[in-house]
Order: structure tokens, then sequence, then C-alpha cells
């Protein structure tokens, strides 16, 4: 099998560029697309079974065939196009809805192999993750413009606030993790998590996964909720409540142009789900434990340390697609597990939670490596102190959260009733001032 | 030596750019049109910025990160977009300002200042 | 005027322009402002292509970040928000100042070009090292060289936040 | 030079500073989740441990420092200031200069934190009070550590910040406030020359570059600057030392109140007793002789100089003595003797003895801090009163706050061989036998040798009349009138910061258990006023309070003898001696002198006792002859009230008189004038504006054409550009 690996290498590595790149994308677009209807089922089973129900188990083996009988379905149902729309805008944002959520997989790392590294692996990979994420808003958008829809304008409204207030942490997030790792390259991120555990002398062979560090704990947890949010999902659905706006932003859109939505949304939280492995969960690796260190410390099991060395080098596609499945998963217990937000607290969760978290967190990351800096040079400082400084980041982690909490909860209660009909903003309400007791007053001239 | 394509098709390209960003902004009315223009040209300038910079006229010999003198157009874009970034934050609420109280935002009614 | 060589960056070039150029003029052509806003997406698009055409890669995907996925988005924001979508809202009149602006930008463009370009002609090869796009020769310049304008450059930002709150809201 | 043992004592800096944040940020949080008095209580160890650690890397840090051969070291982080050819690193200074500071800094500051865990158990602002105390530490520790003046100053500018942050701590009250603002104002004065002096030495060390000994382009660092001007100002310009040095002196004069602008500190008694002990009495106000060691190659060049400091040290201490006589409030007593013992360290420095000062400096701390916690004690026993008319025979009621006051007593009254005593002596002795200050060559430091024996005596006789006012005599109290006790003259208002007890808060108070705490708070809101009553019965302070007594009375009485015996404390402070001698003949001390001065200042200090509690107790009919007298001393002679007035209402009429004569007149016609001269330029240039916003992009581009073709056209002139 080996043997065989190493062929596919170097033919591979033989054939020109151009077609590598080809046969690259090729590898990642067509199962990806393929996967999705799974998706689609896992979903539904998933949700069944928090729900206590069945779920579809008609079509084919456990219902897998389910979602490919809606595909067969969407795609034979009558495309219908409303009048007075903005006819180009109307065909082009389901394309462009789909377009980042494949541009994504492009930095995603499958595996240690020169085959399965990825496709983009420049020296700018985090930025472009943010740059290719950020294009999603435009799908929604565009497709909320189109139709000439109230709702789906509000939908497209809510989602381009949404993806603005929330792309910031998510940046700062990344960008503490990239400050820590001292690259932008997420093969190095990599890289950096199969180093031993970050502030630890003893258990050099546990990998330092980001999300075990203090800074890529919080850094993590900020991630994760900003990648809820960028995908649209619950309980950040808000573009699509379906109690307030029919259907949000794809209101007037039906058949194979409602499918290719829905696909781009799998898509899009199967490859941030990727993304968050690879930047916090280590990346293509089975377990965080370097096998090689354990060699090392204990030579009695060295065959079988080997085996899981190897089985950990060989299965890197498998454990990151199962990550990557794992994360999908976790966006389908939060939607059978959170109620949808308000629309204040979503605006108040992202900036005046995360927001400031995150950038105190990068900020903390940055003066830990200033002192290292200052305490001149690794070695000695991390002899003399790491624990002091380990000590001193949780404590400044736990601070920040203090602090933010208090920010957070100065916007709740009384005043925040105020605050909404302030939001609301139709241009009725905006002669009337509300009096202590709540009554609404319209002002004699008004 | 390394050739690329020819210096003034990007000048030429960013000229015409920032021509075009010009005469939109004469003669668009809609402030949020005129304003897109700005950025139009703003960019045509990025794009300049780069290319003298890229083809390196004056550029005399290498240091440990590069010519310094090199890096003054990837700065300038630098620049460009902090001020751009601030630039529409302000313009933008200033339209809505605007739109807020007038419920209208066509360029040629907006004249306080008339002497 | 010299014979072209062809290169592959030129090859590269030519349709990026073309698009670029398109829809510059699309920008200011187009009636309806969404549409305007749209080919604006797609000029700095294809803008942020040229940048790495002329292998400049942290600049053209900071073109992306800062243009397309934040300052358009915002474009687009405001137009959604004012409803100014619709192209009848704002007709545009027909106007000495249409004749005037399109006579002065032809003029613009000739003076430009015939000042500068006439000595530029010929200019095809690169000096520029091949790192000089690298993030961290940006870095190691942007907080050396070039620390004062950075700081500038950050307390314009936050001036611009204040500022915009500051006329975003009705009571402070 | 290998300094990395000593990289170590960056900790000691942030440490305090890290403790402030925590006060800051974890404060509110951890009191409200913990509940009132858990939550004090663990803020109140919060803020202790970081500055006992501090103290504990201190020593550690001295321990590598005396092994060392050169004990004087230097540690370099970064570059803070890098302007043109001048670079201020951030360095620490490690020598025993510093590091003798860094352990009273952190050593008395944590017994006082700790002091004041239970002195401030019930205000409600307690995470505030401590992290501005952390504060102080923090920036008094960069002020002696810092390895050149900048960083000095900085820390200077600090501890002003936190003593006036702690002054009005109680700022609701519009006198603390005040006070504040004037001990602020006043330590102005001093920094403006400290600002003046490191200007000079800076532009004088920068102009004369080329003939520099020693070339560096850290000008301000004290290793540069001081072999440099030991060679730059000789010869004629041996009048740049004597102005340097006066300049930094005013410096010193400020933060170390000395008589010109001593006002400030009688007045800082209204903050929390804690901090007069930390701040206005043991660490804060020595700054000025902790410079006066570090820089004392300046003085040491210019005999006039020193002439001056012992002049106005001897001035000060006979004057503040003078004064602490007549006051009746306890802690304006302390403030005084402060002011007056510091006039003695001032008078040791002047005499070129520099260690002498600094040796005063460290024993002083251990007695007057113990003094002002005794008196916070005190105050605490009698219900916040602190006029001392109020007390007598408390020994029998608190008898271990007496017990470690007793010791104080003795120990600042000079009574051999607790440490007063060798401090002093050391004083006397050096300003009897010194060559140095002189006046145009006539020296001036033995008749401030006799006027400081003099002084020894008053220092017995008043602090014998505080302790027999407050300790010894009838039970004063008994005697009160209901409702009739309270301030009985108008002055007294602003020193008893007690008006706050209205809003929950209270200056005096211990760590109650959870069941008297909740009696407490269930009989919220409680009585307006803590008022002694004629059947108050003092109780003795909780252990949290008076065990730093305790330590700092065993410091006090052994500290001195310790450090005396042959000649420690000297040689551990000037291992190599002086660097020059002065003018005339070194500052030795004729053998056998010491002896006899022990004997004379000892019987000094018993003759005041004598005389204090001969008078105090039972000299009576000696009051009214004396009155006057003692009005005078009672208001400072009114040189504070002549100063307020010069200085408030003078600034305040020529303020005036320029607004209405120079402003109104003149300015405003000028800008007026040119106001409408604009004014009618533009309602001609009016005429061209259309609001018409497309017009002016169109004449924009216009006018850029226009440039650009003239841009074009010269050029072309010049044969092409390229």
């Amino acid at each position: 099998m080996q043997s065989a690996l190493f062929q596919i290498g170097k033919w591979f590595v033989h054939t020109p560029a151009a077609l590598q790149a080809l046969i690259r994308v090729l590898l990642y677009v067509i199962p990806l697309l393929l996967l999705v209807p799974m998706f689609i089922w896992w979903e539904r089973r998933l949700l069944s079974w928090m729900q206590d129900r069945i779920g579809p188990n008609r079509v084919g083996p456990f219902g897998l065939l389910q979602a490919i009988a809606d595909g067969v379905k969407l795609f034979f149902k009558e495309d219908i196009t409303p009048a007075s729309i903005d006819r180009l805008i109307y065909f082009v944002a389901p394309a462009i809805a789909l377009f980042p959520a494949f541009a994504l997989g492009g930095t995603l790392p499958w595996g240690p192999n020169r085959l399965l590294t990825p496709m983009a692996d420049v020296n700018i990979g985090v930025l472009y993750i943010m740059a290719v994420s950020s294009l999603g808003v435009y799908g929604v958008v565009l497709g909320g413009y189109a139709p000439n829809n109230k709702y789906s304008l509000l939908g497209g409204l809510r989602s381009s606030a949404q993806l603005i207030s929330y792309e910031l942490a998510m940046g700062m997030s990344l960008a503490a993790i990239a400050l820590a790792s001292g690259s932008l390259k997420v093969t190095e991120f990599v890289h950096q998590q199969e180093m031993p555990i970050w502030g630890a002398d003893q258990a050099v062979w546990i990998q330092n996964w980001n999300l075990f560090t203090p800074y890529g704990f919080l850094a993590g947890i900020i991630f994760a909720i900003c990648m809820v949010a960028e995908t649209n999902r619950a309980p950040f659905d808000l573009p699509e409540a379906e109690n307030e706006l029919i259907a949000g932003y794809h209101t007037e859109y039906s058949s194979m142009k409602f499918a290719v939505y829905f696909m781009g949304e799998y898509a899009a939280m199967f490859v941030f789900s990727g993304v968050f492995a690879a930047v916090f969960l280590g990346g293509y690796n089975f377990l965080p434990i370097r096998w090689e260190a354990l060699i090392d410390d204990y030579p009695a099991a060295t065959a079988f340390w080997q085996f899981m060395q190897a089985l950990n080098y060989y299965g890197a596609p498998i454990w990151f697609i199962g990550k990557c499945i794992g994360g999908l998963s976790v966006y389908i217990w939060l939607r059978a597990t959170l109620p949808r937000l308000r629309y204040d607290q979503l605006m108040s969760l992202g900036w005046r939670c995360l927001l400031p978290l995150s950038v105190a967190n990068f900020m903390a990351v940055g003066f830990w490596v200033l002192l290292t800096r200052l305490m001149g040079g690794m070695e000695q400082f991390e002899s003399d102190a790491q624990p002091l400084a380990t000590l001193g980041l949780l404590l400044i982690d736990v601070l920040i959260v203090m602090v933010v909490d208090r920010v957070y909860r100065r916007g709740s209660g009384k005043e925040m009733a105020s605050r909404t009909i302030e939001m609301v903003d139709p241009p009725v309400l905006r002669s009337i001032e509300l009096v202590d007791g709540g009554e609404p007053v319209v002002p004699a001239n008004g | 030596m390394i050739t690329g394509a020819p210096l003034i098709l990007y000048l030429a390209l960013g000229l015409f750019m920032f021509t075009t960003g010009v005469v939109g902004v004469i003669i668009r009315r809609n402030p949020i049109v005129v304003f897109m223009c700005i950025e139009l040209m703003l960019n045509s300038v990025n794009l300049t910025f780069l290319a003298f910079a890229r083809y390196g006229l004056w550029y005399q010999g290498t240091t440990d990160h590069g010519d310094i003198s090199i890096m003054n157009g990837p700065m300038m874009i630098i620049f460009v977009m902090a001020v751009a970034a601030a630039e529409v934050a302000v313009g933008l609420g200033i339209i809505m300002t605007i739109f807020r109280l007038r419920q209208d935002i066509d360029v040629d009614d907006m004249n306080l200042l008339k002497g | 005027m010299p014979s072209i060589t062809i290169t592959p960056d030129l090859i590269v070039f030519v349709p990026l322009a073309l698009v670029a150029a398109l829809s510059a003029i699309g920008v200011v052509a187009l009636k309806n402002a969404v549409r305007s806003a749209l080919c604006l997406v797609l000029n700095f698009f294809t803008l942020s292509a040229l940048y790495f055409n002329l292998r400049a890669e942290i600049i053209g995907i900071t073109q992306v970040v800062v243009y397309t996925g934040a300052i358009m988005v915002l474009f687009l924001f405001v137009i959604m928000l004012l409803n100014l979508g619709a192209p009848q809202l704002l007709a545009e009149k027909k106007d000495l100042k249409i004749g005037a602006g399109l006579a002065g930008g032809v003029i613009l463009f000739g003076v430009i070009a015939g000042t500068i370009f006439p000595p530029l002609v010929s200019v095809n090869v690169i000096h520029a090292p091949t790192k000089y796009g690298e993030p961290a020769t940006l870095g190691h310049t942007l907080f050396t060289q070039f620390v004062w304008p950075f700081e500038v450059a950050s307390i314009l930002l936050l001036v611009g936040i204040v500022g915009s709150i500051l006329l975003a809201k009705r009571k402070i | 030079m290998d300094t990395s043992p000593f990289n170590i004592i960056i900790a000691v800096l942030l440490l305090p500073l890290v403790g402030s944040f925590l006060q800051v940020a974890l404060g509110g949080p951890v009191i409200r989740s913990l509940g009132v008095v858990k939550g004090r209580k663990a803020m109140g160890w919060l803020a202790v441990l970081p500055i006992l650690a501090a103290f504990i890397v201190g020593v550690y840090v001295t321990g590598q420092l005396a092994q060392t051969t050169s004990r004087d070291f230097s540690v370099t982080y970064f570059d803070w200031i890098k302007v043109l050819a001048i670079r201020i690193p951030f360095e620490l200074k490690i020598d025993t200069l510093s590091m003798t500071m860094v352990l009273v800094i952190t050593g008395v500051g944590s017994l006082i934190h700790l002091y004041a865990t239970g002195y401030m158990a019930e205000e409600t602002d307690y995470p505030r009070f401590f992290s501005y105390l952390n504060l102080f530490i923090a920036c008094m520790l960069i002020l002696v550590l810092g390895g050149n003046l900048p960083m000095t100053f900085i820390g200077w500018e600090g501890v002003g910040l936190c003593s006036y942050l702690l002054i009005g701590f109680w700022y609701k009250d519009v006198a603390n406030s005040k006070a504040a603002n004037k001990a602020f104002i006043v330590n102005r004065v001093g920094d403006w020359g400290l600002t003046l002096g490191m200007f000079l030495l800076a532009v004088s060390l920068a102009i004369n570059y080329k003939s520099l000994p020693v070339k560096s382009d850290r000008f301000l660092s004290y290793d540069v600057i001081l072999p440099n001007v030991l060679q730059l100002f000789t010869g004629p310009h041996a009048w740049m030392a004597t102005v340097a040095a006066i300049l930094l002196f005013v410096g010193a004069c400020g933060k170390s109140a000395q008589f010109p602008l001593y006002l400030w500190l009688p007045d800082a008694m209204a903050g929390p007793t804690p901090v007069s002990a930390l701040i206005h009495a043991a660490t804060m106000v020595t700054a000025g002789v902790y410079l006066l060691n570090r820089v004392h190659i300046l003085f040491l060049m210019s005999p006039f100089a020193s002439g001056v400091v012992c002049v106005i040290g001897i001035f000060t201490a006979t004057f503040a003595a003078i004064i602490a006589f007549a006051q009746t409030d306890i802690k304006k007593v302390l403030a005084y003797s402060t002011v007056s013992q510091l006039g003695y360290m001032f008078v040791g420095c002047g005499s070129g003895a520099y260690w002498t000062g600094m040796f005063h400096v460290v024993t002083h701390a251990f007695f007057k801090a113990l003094l002002f916690l005794g008196a916070g004690a005190v105050i605490y026993a009698m219900s916040h009163e602190q006029d001392m008319r109020r007390y007598g025979n408390l020994r029998k009621y608190i008898p271990i706050t007496f017990g470690t006051m007793f010791v104080a007593w003795l120990a600042i009254a000079g009574i051999w061989p607790l440490s007063g005593s060798f401090s002093k002596e050391s004083i006397i002795s050096a300003a009897l036998g010194d060559q140095l200050a002189a006046f145009g060559g006539s020296p001036v430091s033995q008749i401030c040798g006799y006027v400081a024996l003099l002084v020894a005596l008053m220092t017995a006789w008043y602090m014998t009349r505080l302790m027999a006012m407050t300790f010894w005599g009838p039970e004063r109290w008994r005697e009160l009138v209901p409702e009739a006790h309270g301030h009985d003259h108008a002055r007294h208002d602003h020193d008893v910061p007690h008006s706050h007890a209205g809003h929950g808060e209270d200056i005096h108070g211990f760590f109650f258990t959870d069941e008297e705490m909740a009696v407490r708070q269930a009989s919220e809101p409680h009585e307006e006023h803590h008022g002694l009553t004629a059947d108050h019965q003092p109780k003795e302070v909780p252990p949290s309070m008076w065990v730093p007594l305790v330590i700092l009375a065993i410091l006090s009485a052994g500290a001195g003898y310790y450090l005396n015996q042959n000649g420690l404390f000297e040689h551990w402070l000037y291992p190599n001696g002086l660097e020059i001698k002065a003018a005339g003949e070194p500052a030795e001390i004729v053998p056998g002198t010491g002896l006899t001065l022990l004997t004379v200042s000892t019987v000094a200090a018993v003759l005041g006792i004598f005389f204090g509690f001969l008078v105090t107790l039972k000299g009576g009919r000696y009051a009214s002859r004396i009155g006057w007298l003692k009005d005078l001393a009672f208001n400072q002679f009114y040189y504070d009230k002549t100063m307020m007035d010069a200085s408030v209402k003078g600034g305040g009429e020529f303020g005036r008189a320029l607004w209405q004569g120079f402003d109104v007149g003149v300015i405003d016609r000028i800008v007026n004038g040119v106001a409408s001269i604009a004014g009618g330029f533009g309602s001609l240039l009016r005429k061209t504006q259309t609001g018409f916003v497309r017009g002016y992009a169109l004449l924009m581009l216009a006018g850029g054409l226009g440039v650009l073709c003239w841009l074009g056209y010269a050029l072309y002139q010049q044969g092409g550009g390229r």
C-alpha cells in the first residue's frame, strides 16, 4: 500500500503544474458535491434522533438515498421566476452563494502528503480564509435584493449586518493564532500544533493543539461562534427566520436555484468545520499525541507506537474528514438545542462581547510574544518564567471574561427595551418618545 | 532579467480607471455612486503605485528584507486602504444622516452652503 | 513603438484589464446603483487578480478583504437600507455637465498620458525582488520605516469610527 | 558584566503593578460574588501578597548583590525613548542604594498593606484604595530603581499622582480634595526644579559631547552623568554644578517637604492613616534624600549647594519642631515631626555624609511608620477622634499599641540603644566634623550640628508631650458633655476625615467575624457620626493591625544598633568611599567624638523627655504665659496662610488684570479686527458658491488640469522628465 501511494505521489509530482492544480481541485470539489446530500441526510437523521423521531428511512438503506430523491424532485420542479425582479442579479446570486463555500476549501490541509496539502498553500492562508469567507455575504445580499421582495430584502440586510459584525471577531481570533504561530500558513499552523504542548515541561508527548492553550481556547470558542454566524445557521439564522421573514433571502427562489443555496450552506458548514479543525484541532492528526515522543519515552511498546504513527500518517484524510463531520454534527446539535437569538442580542454578542474579547486575546498573545522577546530568547524565558507567564495568561483570560461579562450585562434589562425600538426604526416611530412608564407619547406637533 | 507585461499597460489601465472615476463624480447625481467613483479613483492610484513598485525604476540593490524603497509603493497602498476604510465609514454615515433628515439624497439638492 | 514580447504576465493581464476597464465604465454608466456597486466589486476583484499578477499576494488578498469583503458590503448595505437601488428614484438629468465631464475626462487622459507615458513606453523589465510581496517583507517595512504613518493611520481609523458612530446615532 | 542574576528585578516592579491592575479588574466582581466580608478579605490578601512577594524578590536580589564585588549593576530591558542622538533605555539600576530603598519600600510597604487590610475593612471603595496603594509602591520602585533621570522622574511623578489620589481618597469631602490639590500643586514647584535640573544636565552633556570622558548616547543615565560632570564642571564651570545641584535640590525640597515647600505635608494628613504612614512618613517623602544620594557627586562638587542643603534642612527641622509643640491633632504632630526629621536627613546629606541621611531614612521609616500606625490604632480605639485633648490614660486600654508606640517614642527621641539614637548621632557628628558645606569659604555645618542637638531635645520633648497626652493623665474624654464634643476650632475641620461616615464609609475598622458584620449591616444605616461619648471604652485593635506594629517595633528597636556596628551601613552604601574629597579636609569624624556625642545626645533626649512629662502633666500654669507663642506655632507662624493668600489671591488678581486689560483690550480687538476683515472678503467671495456639488467637482477637474498642463510644460522645458 505504501509503495502504491508512493508511486501515485511520484507521478503526481512530475505532472505539469496546471494539471496538478486541476486534479487537486477535482479531488476536492467532486467529493464535496457528492457529500452534500449525505450531509442533508445526516442532519435529518441526527435531528430526528435528538428529537426522538425516526427521520427519513424509506428511500434506500437507512433512507440514505432520500436526499438524492429530494434533489431529483427539486430539479424537476417548476422554476418560478417572479415578475419585476432584477433579472441578471436574480440568476447570478445563487452561483455567487455557492462560490465561496467551495473556494474556502483551497486552504484546507487534508494530510501531510503532497497530494493532500492545500491547493493554495500560499503564505497568506489565513488572509485567504478571511477574504473568501467575507465573500459569502454577496450571495445572500444579492439574493435578498434581486427579487424585489420586502422579506427577502430584510433577510439580506440582516445577513450583511450580521456577517460584517462577526467577521471582525473571527479575524481577530485567527490573528491571535497567527501571532502565536508566527506564520500565516495553515499548514504551518498544523505543524505548530504537532509540537509539544504549550507551557509543559513533562508531558512532551501531548501535541500543542491550539484548543488546549489558553489563548487558543478563547480564540477557538470565538471562532466557533463566529463560524456559526457566518454560515447563517441556528441560532444565528436570522436572515432566514421563518416566523418573521417567511424564508428570508431565498423566499422567492425555487427549484434548482433554491437547491444551490441549500448546497452552498451545507458545503460552507463542512468547510468551516474543516478550517476549525485545521486551525484549532490539530488538523489531520488523529489524537493529540506525539507518537515519536512516546517512542523515546516508553520504548517498551515501540511497535505499537510505530503502528499508531503510521495509522496517524496514512489515515490523515480520514481523520480530517472525520473532524469535519464532527464539526457538522455540532452544527446540527446547536440547531437542535439553541433557540434563535433576538436581533439586538445578536448585535451585542458580536460587538460587545466577542469583538472586545478577541481583541483582548490578541493583545494578550502579543504581550506574551513581546515578553518572550524581552526575556531574551525562548529557551531562557521558558525555563525562567513560563509557569508565571502561563498563570498570567490564564489570569488575563479570566479577567477579560469578567470584564466583558460586565460590559455585556450593562446592555440588558430595561435599557435594552428602548434600544430595540430604536433599532427597528420604522419612520412612524421616529417622532415618538418613550416616557418612563413605557407609554408612547406623540409630540403635539409631530 | 525578468520581463513582464509592459509597465505602460498597467499605467494606462490605472489612468483609464481614474478618468472614469473623475467623469463619474462629475456626471452622476446619486451620492453613493459618486462615492463609489471616488473609491475607483483611489484604486486606480493603488494599481499605479504597485506597478511602479514592481517594475522598480529606481531600484538599486537589496537588503535582508528587500530594498526598502521598493516597499514604498505597497506601503502607500496599505495606507490608502486604511484611509479609504475610514472615509467610507464616515461618508456613508453622512449619507445616512442626510437621508434621515431630508428623505432624499440627490446631490444637486444639497445646496445648504449656497452663498 | 517597440515590439511587445508575449509573456505569461501579459497573457493574464489583457483579459483582466479588459474586465477591469469595462466594469469601471459600468460603475459610471449603469443607472441602477446596485448594479454599479456590483460592477465595482467585479472591478476590485480583477484588481486583486492584477495585484497577484504583479506578485504582491498580500496586497491582493488585502484588497479582497478590505474592499470586496468590507467596504463594498457596506455600500450595498446602505443602498439597500435607503432603498436607493431602483433607478427611477434618482433619474439622471441630461444636462451640460455630462458633456463637460466627458470632455474633461478625455482631456485629463490625454494630458496625463502625454506627459507621463512617452519616456516609459519601453519599460518592461522587472526589478523588484521576488520577496517584495511577501507578508514578512511588508510587515517588516510597516513596523520599522513606516511605523509613524502606521500609528497615524490607526488614529485616523479611530477617528473614523468615532465619527461614524456620532453621525449614525441620534441619541448619544 | 553578567547581569543575568538580576534580570528578575523586573518582577519587583511588575508585581505591584499587576496587583494594582488586579484590584481594579477583580475588585468589583470578587466582592460581589464572595460577599462583602469575604470578598474584602480576599482582595486584602491579593493586595498584600504582591508586595510581600516583591519584598522576597528584593531580598533575593540583595543577597545576590552582596556576593558581588562591584555592587553596581544596571539591567537594560529595552529602549524606551530614542530620539535623534539621545537614547533613554528602560534600565534598572541595582546597587546598594537602590536595593536599600527597595527593601525599605517593599518591607515597610507590605507591613502597612497588612495593617490597612484591617484599618480599611469598612471602606466601600476597598479595591480602589488598594489599587492606588499598590500603584504607589510600583511608582516608588520605579523611582528608586530607575537607572536614569527620566525614569526616576516618571516614578517621581507617579508617586506624586498616587499621593494626590490617596490624600483625596475620600474625595466627596471638599476639604480632602483641597488638601490633595494643594499637595499636587506644591509638588509641581519642586518638579519644576527637578525637570530644569534634568534638562540642564542633558543639555550641558550633549553640547560638550566631544570632551566627555564617558561617551555614550544615554545622556541621562546616572552612570553616564556622574563621571562626566565630575570632569566637565570643573575650573571655570564649577558654578554649573552649583546650579544643577540647587535645581535638583528644589525638586527634593518639594517631594521631601522642606522649608519653602513643606506646606502640603501637614494637609496631606487628610488621607487615610496607612497612607500617611506609608507615603507621607516612610517612603515617598524620603525620595528627596534618595535623589541627593544618587547625585551626590554634584553636591560634593559644590560647597555652596551643600551649604544651602544644610541650612534649609536645619531651619526646617527647627521650624517644624516648634510648630509640632502647639498641635493638638495627633496626626499633625507626627506630620510636623516627619518634616523635622526630614530636615535632619538633609543636614546629614548637606554635610557630605550622605550615608547618614540614608541611615536616618531607614530608621525613620521604621519608627515613624510605627508611630503613624500606632496613632491609627489609637484613633481607631477612640472612635476616630484625632484630638489629643480628648485622650488620656489609654495605656490601660490598649496595651499592645501603647507598648509598641513606647518603643517608637524612645527611638525617635534618641534613647540609646534604640535605632533613632544611632542615626541622629551619626548625622550630628557628621555635621560637627564637616568642612564641605560652606558659603564663600566659611563653613556652616558646625552651627547646624549644634542646632541639631537642640532639635533633638525638642523632638524628645514634643514626642513626650504626645505620648503623655495620649497614654498618661486623666481620661479626658470622660469629661465630655454629650453633644458638646467635636471640633472646637475651625481649622480642625480640615484635619479629620470623617464627614464621609454619612455614606457608609468608615476610616477605621478591622476584620469582623461574619456574624458581627451581619449584625452591623442589619443595623444600617449606621450612625451618622461615630462620636466619642463619655462612656466610651477604648478597645485593642485586631491582629491584622497589631502584628505589623510589633514587627515594626522590633525593627525600630534593633535596626539602628545592627546597622551601625562597625560602620556596616556606611560601608554597605559607599563601599569605596566618596568619589572626591571636598575642598578642605574630608568629613572625618574625630575619634572619640562618637561616644561623647552619643552621651550628649542621649542626655538631650532624656532632658527632653523629662521636660515633656513635667510640662505636659504638671505644667498647666505656664500655658497662659506663652499663649501667644502657642498661637503662632499652631498657625505655622502664618506662613501657610501668607503663602496661600499670595499665590491664590495674588494670582487671581494678576489674572483678572491680564484678562480685563490685556486680553479684552488688545487681543480681542486684534482678533475681532482680523475676523471682520476675513468676513468682508468672505461675503465678497460668497457669490461664487453656487451650492452645486457637481459644479465644484468640475471646477476641481479644471484646476487639476491646469496644474497638470503647467507641470507638463515645465517638464517639457527641462527637456522631458523621466
